[in-house]
């Protein structure tokens, strides 16, 4: 099983590598399906991995691989390879949106200028997302951080001709870094006092009182469950930028700019829940404070995304910012403890917005050949407000866009439902229960579920905002609409899979009841032991009790929430009875602050950026102008414009290089040479005032 | 006069004198007079040593010599005042100061 | 022959120069190529070196030793140790590939390479000499050549800054010889040997040197003269000046070597000679090494010119260093001479990139590019590589090293560290908008024609990129030749403190 | 004193005696020369040198004794400066054969009056007696006079005669009075004799502070020290330029010479300057002095030679700062650091001789003595270009060169006190860094710039180049291969006591 997992980790390098030295040669002659053919491999390989899970049905499945990778006698680094059954469903996703994303973009791709390219950076990512999701240690998974964050630099900027993508790519890159440096404190902090990166260890020495003992060596005696906290925090970090949690989430909705496919794969589906994967991870040795944080921003994120993607008009910036909502939803349930609530998200979540992305690909790409033929390149072939009345033109695309909105809005009979609903349980049980983290003792853990219900009403209310400006109606620019096409097969096989597998009995088979979780799913994960004995926010079985006691009031309050934004949503862009300019214009700030993204951005670049660089401006000119001017040549210099008045030494100089010798010795040298007059009798003078200050001097 | 300190007193005048003679003078002749007087004063002071402090002949001995090199130092001098002359029409050392800088 | 190896390979460009004296001036190809096959001989007997080395010793190996000037106790004193052998290959490799950088020199060819492989040799006679006084004159050596090389066949402002360059390294020296000589007599009997000096640090601790200890008096001596050439902030100014207006390969030794003899300065002498004065140095240390690395991060961002970016990265690059250093844990130590080894690979590549741009281009203001990478994809793909590289992306050798340090820091050093790691994201930063703005965007017309790398210019980069990506997915070999030496010397610093009670 | 002892000491009087023998030797040839022809006495003073130097070589040392009543001293110190002040004479005069400046000229009695010179240095590097120091210092400063001033119809050359008369001559009275003071102080004129009366004590300090201060100004000039330097720049530019190098090479390290052994002597505790504990008159804080001399002469020497532009000049004013550095070792005054100043006088007469030859060349070749005009001379003259880097690397006190080791022994004897002298040599080192300022716009004049490669290359005669090749290949190599100087100098501190 390990072997198989190395050979999913590596056979995406490997047609990474062909790609980029060879791919060129083999544009024209189909090279890409090499790539193709390697992902769907991996899928296969995935898949045997899978059904073995089923099969063994053990919840405790681990197997552990590690190798020596950095020695240096007394500290050391191993790289290895760790699974569960986490991992597993893990690989699948990543496999399957890969395998999938592979196949559309070799028709959205068709004719791209760095074609091959493309599909070598798709492999590299694929590599480093399942080198995520196979390590066993924090120090090898934030390489494969590191590395996704590469991937997901290049496929963003994949069109770098324009600016925009440019941009985007780099603010991805480095705030993903901002992120990183938290995680990377975090794990610092972890090693120093544990010595080990890996999981297990770190989760077995916190449990036998090591992070105790050790951890007064930091901050000079701090109490180690405050480190932790903190330690918790840190790391997590790592997952608020790669998960585009707020406030790191300002790098997502631009990321839109790489190709859709990679929206779909990077932005959506894998590298972005790698966050939560992580957070996953480390679940065993959060602690309740650090918990709560994480409930918090995850929770936040979640309503604050979803206030945001309510008016954007760009249907790649809706989905982008449904994202992050979503990814908020499951780093609350992880906060909340819901842990097998939140990784079942990250699946579903996977499905639908996979598919979601996929068939607004479609939609673009319709869009993009239509403008094509009108020869147009002015019109946005992304904005919503140039499409409409599509469902007649690209039936395919409709009905998986229906499916996964639905799935997304937490409608019975689809994978969201369940997932969402276990969510909001989760919140529900943990503002009821929770006795400790910050959240608790401000008693404010009832803000959690206020969050979540919010965010599922805006949800369904956006979502279906989508559907009807982009398939229903009036077609807004007729001729456009005219050329609009259905997409090619490989382009509309994925995108069913991906619907097929946004329904409910995917998961919940071997029972097939539409409104429970239960099912294989629930069966293969189960919540960890935590490592935290002191201060957990509950124990583990209180809190499943919670859950089922939760489960049903939850679930009703989110249908009506659901509906209610549904409704909402008919009547204003289906119904047209609400205009949306009047409700624009009476929402008044509301509206723009939501249409601005609450003017994040603008506080980023005006508020930190412009006056960091700023800064660093000052400091390059500090250094050269200034310090090396100034202190270190400013001597010759002033020395060169007292000297024109004087008139002399002046070519000398101008000669520019004795800008170092300072203006002392230069006024020195002034003064003696005119102590050097020429006349002999005057020298005879000063050497009787030498002689008798000789004389002196020693004399006292 | 047979107290060393009469001598020792007129040396230094002498001394004094020789001194201020160099610095001040502008002719050249006049300073190398000035720097006889200075070399006078020594030999005063050796002769006066040698008869009152070590009753030997050495600083005699010392102030023979020293009026032999005088003399032969003025004679160098001389000829490159001399010199000084011939090249600029007078022996005056103060506006000798073509290498001043 | 074995027993001569660091002699052979130190003294063999000096005979190269030589004889490329002896060639006449219109045969450019001999000069080129003969300058290119003593640095690759050397290169060979580095890696000669290396395979006789014995990686399980932290001890001073292949040892040549005897008396020189036995009135003064001068000896001629070579060896190497896990601290010195990355540094020998890193010379050698970096000559040897800097030759390929210089074939574009336009004057005066036998004259800069006679004067190119003087400069090998007295570096290498840094890393390889184990006497103090030998230390010293290589030291100075290496200056002559690198004077002439910036102030001849450097850019517009060269002999400024040439002049700068060795006006601020002298300074530096001098106080290097003051220190040295105060070692001298401090210990007994009188000797520069740095192995028993190091045996007799703890007199040095106690003796009395203007009034003050006289360990830490050496230790402040001897650091200007390191600091100078790391650059350790407020010493750093020559540095952007001189990258600049030297010529590519210059550049390149410069920062992939010269910078590494500051370094290796404060361990081979600083840290085991004076170890009580260094414990009682390592939080101010570390916090240059913070101010390098944040202050050289924002002046990298603020540049315009390419290679004055770079420059300034350098210095950030270097805090690193500095930083594992101070810490004296296994993790920082190991890290700083394996940053120390990277950033040579690191920088180089960086360097010689650059250079190429500007020998197309005949500029290197980065908001002059844009686009480029529609014209050089190639040189594009390179650069996006070292650029990586440089930023310290998992998978290149900058990586680990940046990691080690901190991780060997932190315990240390905590809030230091915390504040460093802010570097992370500076790197990157100046290293991607640098990027974008050069090969990004549309194209700048200007440079429809430019022409992507050639083959020369890729065989000199190539091997650099090989080697930072494998030493980034497997760092073992390298740690391995230097991790006995380093974990020893950690030790033994330790062990001082302990007695001396700090 | 009987007649068999004066006949015996002629024995060791030998190189002397020989000397003389040359000056008449050459006065007579001269006579039968015509103008023309004139340089052959050259040729004769020059090979009689020789002789007289193998003569000095040849001397045995070992037992080091007085001689004339102790008048004079033969020992291995005055050996070692007789050897240095020959060679630099015989150098001097070849480098006075390729000069223009004397071209055309009557030099039978230049040659003479060198040679004079040198046997003037002879006694003053051995004298050990009032009158001896006296009548020998006088000796170098006449023909010193006369050399300066040699170049008769020129206004210069003679204006830097009568300067250097007007002030040799006030220095010298100030250094007689001072020593006639000394005189009456101690009642005896053999050093040896006062040094024992001081020793004894019942001098006051101030009274003999001020007889210091007043030896030291007649000494002083001799090696131009700060503030008695002031002759210095004028003289140097006035005078030819092959004795503005011989000045600044041979009187100034007989100088040097009178101040060890007069200094060692005559204000030691002891009086035995062979002695490694060695220590200064205990009322006397005479290293003081010359540590305020030193700073002084370093600085100054240094801060006016950054402003000159004539080459001349310039190495003229470091003349000065190399004084100030050879002063550091005088301060030491042990064993070490009057070796390192041996050393230092070694090799500072062939690099500085070696840079003024070069300047000499140039003036010959290319008619400047301007830095600024030495432009591409690397490229134009490559051989002279490099010579001229090592004679400058060596004059900052670079490795790989003698000059760094003359100045690494120096600061070595001082760092020996540890905290005694640290400040002094932070303050030399520093001063060897600003020195470099100026040396290397030589270098930099010679390199630098805007490369027009010359359409020929200028190749200086052989023998210019043989000698160029000999003075600078020792500074190069010389220390690598055993350091020979460093054992002569050390085994040469060897004083004659009495």
């Amino acid at each position: 099983m390990i072997n198989l997992a190395l050979l999913i980790l590596f056979l995406p390098l490997l047609s990474f590598a062909l790609q980029i030295f060879f791919g060129r040669r083999f544009e024209d002659k189909k090279g890409e399906w090499v790539s193709v053919g390697i992902q769907f491999t991996t899928l296969i390989m995935s898949l045997a991995m899978f059904v073995m899970m089923i099969s063994r049905n053990d919840p405790n499945f681990s197997l552990e691989m590690q190798k020596s990778w950095l020695d240096l006698g007394v500290f050391k680094i191993d790289l290895g390879v760790y699974i569960d059954n986490v991992t597993i469903i893990m690989l699948n996703v990543v496999a399957l949106i890969s395998s999938l994303v592979h196949l559309y973009s070799t028709a959205y791709m068709a004719g791209d200028v760095r074609y091959s390219r493309y599909f070598g950076f798709l492999g590299i990512f694929t590599f480093s997302m399942n080198g995520i999701v196979l390590s066993n240690s924090l120090f090898m998974i934030y390489m494969f951080w590191e590395l996704v964050g590469l991937s997901s630099y290049l496929l963003i900027g994949h069109w770098w001709e324009k600016k925009s993508a440019a941009d985007a790519a780099k603010k991805a890159f480095i705030t993903n870094r901002v992120g990183d440096i938290g995680m990377f404190m975090g794990m610092m902090i972890i090693a120093t006092v544990l010595g080990t990166f890996n999981f297990q260890l770190i989760a077995d020495r916190i449990l036998d009182g090591t992070w105790a003992s050790n951890a007064g060596m930091l901050f000079g005696g701090i109490d180690p469950h405050k480190l932790l906290t903190i330690a918790g925090v840190l790391v997590f970090m790592g997952a608020v930028g790669k998960s585009a949690q707020f406030p790191l989430h300002v790098w997502l909705p631009d990321a839109m700019e790489g190709p859709t496919p990679v929206s779909a794969l990077i932005h959506a589906a894998t590298m972005v829940a790698a966050g939560v994967y992580l957070t996953v991870r480390i679940f065993p040795f959060l602690t309740a404070d650090a918990m709560a944080t994480i409930a918090f921003i995850g929770g936040f994120t979640a309503l604050y995304a979803a206030t945001i993607a309510i008016t954007q008009n760009d249907i790649k910036k809706v989905l982008a910012y449904s994202t992050v909502s979503q990814l908020g939803y499951m780093v609350m349930a992880l906060g909340t403890g819901a842990y097998v609530a939140g990784f079942f998200h990250l699946v579903t979540h996977a499905m639908f917005k996979g598919a979601l992305f996929l068939a607004s690909g479609s939609v673009i790409h319709a869009m993009h050949h239509s403008l094509h033929k009108l020869d147009d390149h002015q019109t946005d072939p992304q904005d919503m407000r140039n499409m409409g009345g599509l469902k007649a033109k690209m039936p395919i695309t409709f009905g998986v866009f229906m499916v996964t909105t639905a799935a997304i809005s937490g409608i019975p009979l689809f994978s969201g439902f369940l997932s969402k609903d276990a969510i909001l349980a989760g919140t529900w049980t943990y503002a009821a229960n929770v006795h400790d983290g910050w959240l608790a003792n401000l008693h404010m853990a009832w803000i959690l579920p206020v969050f979540g219900f919010g965010a599922a009403a805006i949800t369904a209310f956006y979502m279906f905002r989508l559907i009807f400006m982009t398939f229903y109606g009036e077609a807004k620019k007729p001729d456009i609409f005219k050329h609009i096409h259905e997409s090619p097969k490989v382009m509309t096989v994925p995108l069913v899979i991906l619907a097929i597998l946004s329904t409910f009995i995917v998961f919940t088979l071997p029972s097939v009841n539409p409104i429970s979780d239960h099912g294989w799913f629930t069966e293969v994960v189960q919540s960890p032991e935590t490592a935290v004995t002191t201060g957990a926010a509950f124990d583990l079985e209180h809190f499943e009790h919670g859950m089922h006691e939760a489960h049903v009031p939850a679930m009703v309050t989110s249908l009506i929430v659901a509906g209610l934004g549904i409704l909402l949503s008919v009547l204003v862009y289906l119904l047209n009875k609400i205009s949306a300019e009047n409700l624009a214009t009476k929402l008044g700030a509301l509206y723009r602050g939501s249409l601005n993204k609450w003017y994040m951005d603008e506080f980023y670049i005006n508020g930190i950026i412009r006056p960091f660089l700023k800064g660093c401006d000052a400091v390059g000119r500090f250094d050269l102008e200034f310090y090396d001017h100034y202190l270190i040549n400013g001597w010759g210099r002033n020395t060169k414009r007292t000297s024109r008045g004087v008139g002399f030494a002046d070519d000398l100089i101008v000669d520019g290089a004795v800008n170092f010798s300072g203006i002392i010795f230069q006024w020195l040298g002034w003064t003696l040479k005119f102590i050097q007059t020429g006349k002999i009798q005057n020298y005879l003078i000063f050497v009787l005032i030498g002689a008798a200050v000789l004389f002196a001097v020693n004399v006292y | 006069m047979d107290h060393l300190s009469s001598y020792l007193v007129l040396s230094a005048i002498l001394f004094s004198l020789g001194l201020y003679t160099v610095v001040t003078r502008k002719n050249g002749v006049a300073i190398l007079m000035g720097v006889e007087l200075i070399l006078n004063a020594a030999n005063i002071n050796f002769v006066a040593f040698s008869k009152f402090v070590t009753h030997t002949l050495d600083g005699h001995l010392i102030s023979v010599f020293i009026i032999m090199l005088a003399a032969a130092e003025a004679a160098v001098a001389l000829a490159i005042v001399l010199n000084l002359y011939n090249n600029r029409g007078h022996i005056n050392v103060d506006e000798a100061n073509a290498l001043k800088q | 022959m074995e027993n001569h190896l660091l002699s052979i390979v130190t003294f063999l460009p000096v005979l190269g120069a030589l004889a490329i004296i002896l060639v006449p001036k219109e045969k450019l190809d001999i000069i080129r190529w003969g300058a290119a096959a003593i640095t690759g001989i050397q290169l060979i007997f580095a890696i000669w070196i290396l395979s006789v080395f014995d990686f399980a010793s932290g001890d001073v190996q292949l040892v040549e030793h005897f008396a020189w000037i036995p009135a003064f106790n001068i000896e001629y004193f070579l060896g190497i140790d896990g601290l010195s052998a990355p540094m020998v290959l890193l010379t050698a490799l970096l000559s040897f590939l800097a030759v390929f950088s210089s074939w574009n020199i336009d004057k005066a060819h036998k004259g800069y390479f006679a004067l190119f492989l003087l400069l090998d040799a007295g570096m290498m006679g840094v890393f390889t000499s184990l006497d103090f006084f030998l230390f010293y004159i290589f030291w100075e050596v290496m200056l002559l050549p690198m004077y002439f090389l910036i102030g001849i066949w450097g850019g517009p402002q060269r002999e400024y800054a040439a002049i700068k360059f060795f006006l601020y390294t002298l300074f530096g020296s001098v106080l290097l010889l003051l220190g040295m000589l105060a070692l001298y007599f401090l210990s007994e009997p009188h000797t520069f040997n740095m192995l028993i000096l190091a045996e007799q640090s703890a007199q040095f601790g106690q003796a009395i040197l203007l009034g003050m200890n006289a360990g830490k008096v050496i230790f402040i001596l001897l650091f200007v003269g390191f600091a100078i050439k790391v650059p350790i902030f407020p010493f750093h100014t020559w540095l952007p000046l001189a990258h600049v207006e030297a010529p590519t390969a210059i550049s390149v030794i410069l920062a992939g070597v010269l910078l590494k003899m500051g370094t290796y300065g404060f361990l081979r002498i600083s840290w085991p000679v004076l170890k009580e004065a260094t414990l009682w140095f390592a939080l101010p240390l570390a916090i240059l090494g913070l101010i390098n690395i944040i202050y050289g991060a924002m002046a990298a961002l603020a540049q315009r010119d390419l290679k004055k970016m770079v420059a300034y990265s350098s210095v950030s690059h270097m805090g690193f260093v500095l930083l594992g250093m101070a810490a004296l844990t296994p993790a920082g130590m190991n890290g700083a001479v394996f940053q120390m080894f990277n950033h040579g690979t690191i920088s180089a590549m960086l360097f010689m990139l650059v250079g190429v741009v500007y020998d197309r281009a005949h500029h290197r203001d980065i908001e002059g590019f844009g686009g480029l990478a529609k014209v050089v994809p190639v040189y594009a793909g390179v650069t996006a590589l070292a650029f990586f590289a440089g930023l310290g992306l998992p998978g290149f050798s900058g990586f680990i090293s940046e990691a080690l340090t901190l991780i060997g820091a932190f315990p240390v050093f905590t809030w230091i560290t915390i504040f460093a790691t802010v570097g992370i994201v500076l790197n990157a930063g100046y290293f991607l908008w640098a990027y974008q703005r050069v090969f990004m965007g549309e194209l700048n017309s200007k440079y429809e024609k430019l022409e992507d790398i050639n083959g020369r210019e890729l065989f000199a980069l190539i091997p650099l990129a090989i080697i930072t990506f494998f030493l980034g997915v497997y760092p073992t070999p390298m740690l391995n030749l230097m991790s006995t030496t380093l974990n020893q010397l950690v030790e033994v610093v330790k062990s001082a403190g302990m007695a001396a009670g700090l | 004193m009987d007649l068999n002892q004066i006949v015996a000491d002629l024995g060791l009087f030998l190189p002397e005696i020989i000397l003389t023998g040359v000056v008449l030797l050459v006065v007579l040839y001269d006579l039968f020369q015509d103008a023309e022809h004139s340089i052959r006495s050259g040729y004769l003073a020059m090979g009689g040198l020789v002789l007289t130097l193998l003569a000095v070589l040849m001397q045995d040392t070992s037992a080091p004794t007085g001689i004339f009543s102790n008048m004079l001293a033969v020992d291995g110190f005055s050996n070692f400066l007789k050897v240095i002040v020959s060679i630099g004479a015989i150098l001097v005069m070849w480098m006075s054969f390729n000069s223009n400046e004397l071209k055309g000229r009557r030099v039978g009695e230049y040659y003479v009056l060198i040679l004079v010179l040198t046997l003037g240095m002879y006694f003053l590097v051995s004298a050990t007696h009032l009158l001896s120091i006296y009548i020998s210092l006088e000796m170098v400063s006449l023909m010193s006079f006369l050399l300066s001033g040699y170049l008769k119809e020129q206004m210069r050359s003679n204006e830097a005669a009568i300067k250097y008369v007007v002030f040799g001559a006030f220095s010298s009275g100030i250094l007689l009075y001072g020593f006639s003071l000394l005189y009456g102080l101690t009642g005896s004129t053999s050093i040896f004799e006062i040094q024992a009366a001081l020793a004894a004590g019942n001098v006051q300090p101030a009274l003999l502070l001020m007889v210091l201060v007043m030896v030291l100004v007649g000494f002083g000039y001799k090696i131009a020290a700060v503030p008695f330097h002031f002759w210095t720049p004028d003289v140097y530019e006035g005078a030819p330029v092959p004795i503005t190098a011989f000045l600044s090479v041979a009187p100034k390290a007989a100088g040097f010479a009178i101040i060890i052994r007069f200094f060692n002597v005559v204000f030691s505790g002891d009086g035995n300057p062979n002695m490694e504990a060695w220590s200064a008159l205990e009322n006397l804080n005479w290293q003081a002095v010359i540590s305020l001399l030193a700073i002084l002469s370093m600085t100054v020497g240094n801060v006016i030679a950054i402003q000159q532009s004539n080459i001349k000049r310039m190495l003229a004013y470091s003349s000065i700062a190399h004084a100030g550095y050879m002063l550091l070792g005088v301060v030491v005054a042990d064993q070490t650091g009057i070796a390192a100043i041996l050393y230092y006088a070694g090799v500072y007469m062939l690099m500085n001789l070696g840079a003024f030859f070069v300047a000499i060349h140039v003036k010959n070749a290319f008619d400047t003595e301007e830095i600024e005009e030495y432009k591409m001379l690397g490229y134009k003259a490559p051989v002279l270009g490099v010579i001229m880097t090592i004679f400058m690397f060596s004059l900052t006190g670079l490795p790989p060169t003698g000059g760094f080791i003359a100045k690494f022994y120096i600061f070595r004897s001082l760092i020996e006190y540890g905290d005694m002298y640290f400040w002094l040599a932070i303050i030399g080192l520093i001063n060897g860094v600003i020195s470099l300022y100026y040396y290397m716009r030589v270098v930099k004049a010679m390199y630098f710039g805007k490369m027009e490669l010359p359409e020929r290359i200028h190749q200086a005669p052989l023998n210019v180049t043989v000698l160029l090749v000999i003075l600078a290949l020792p500074l190069l190599l010389g220390w690598m291969i055993g350091d020979p100087l460093s054992g002569y100098a050390q085994s040469a501190v060897h004083f004659f006591v009495n």
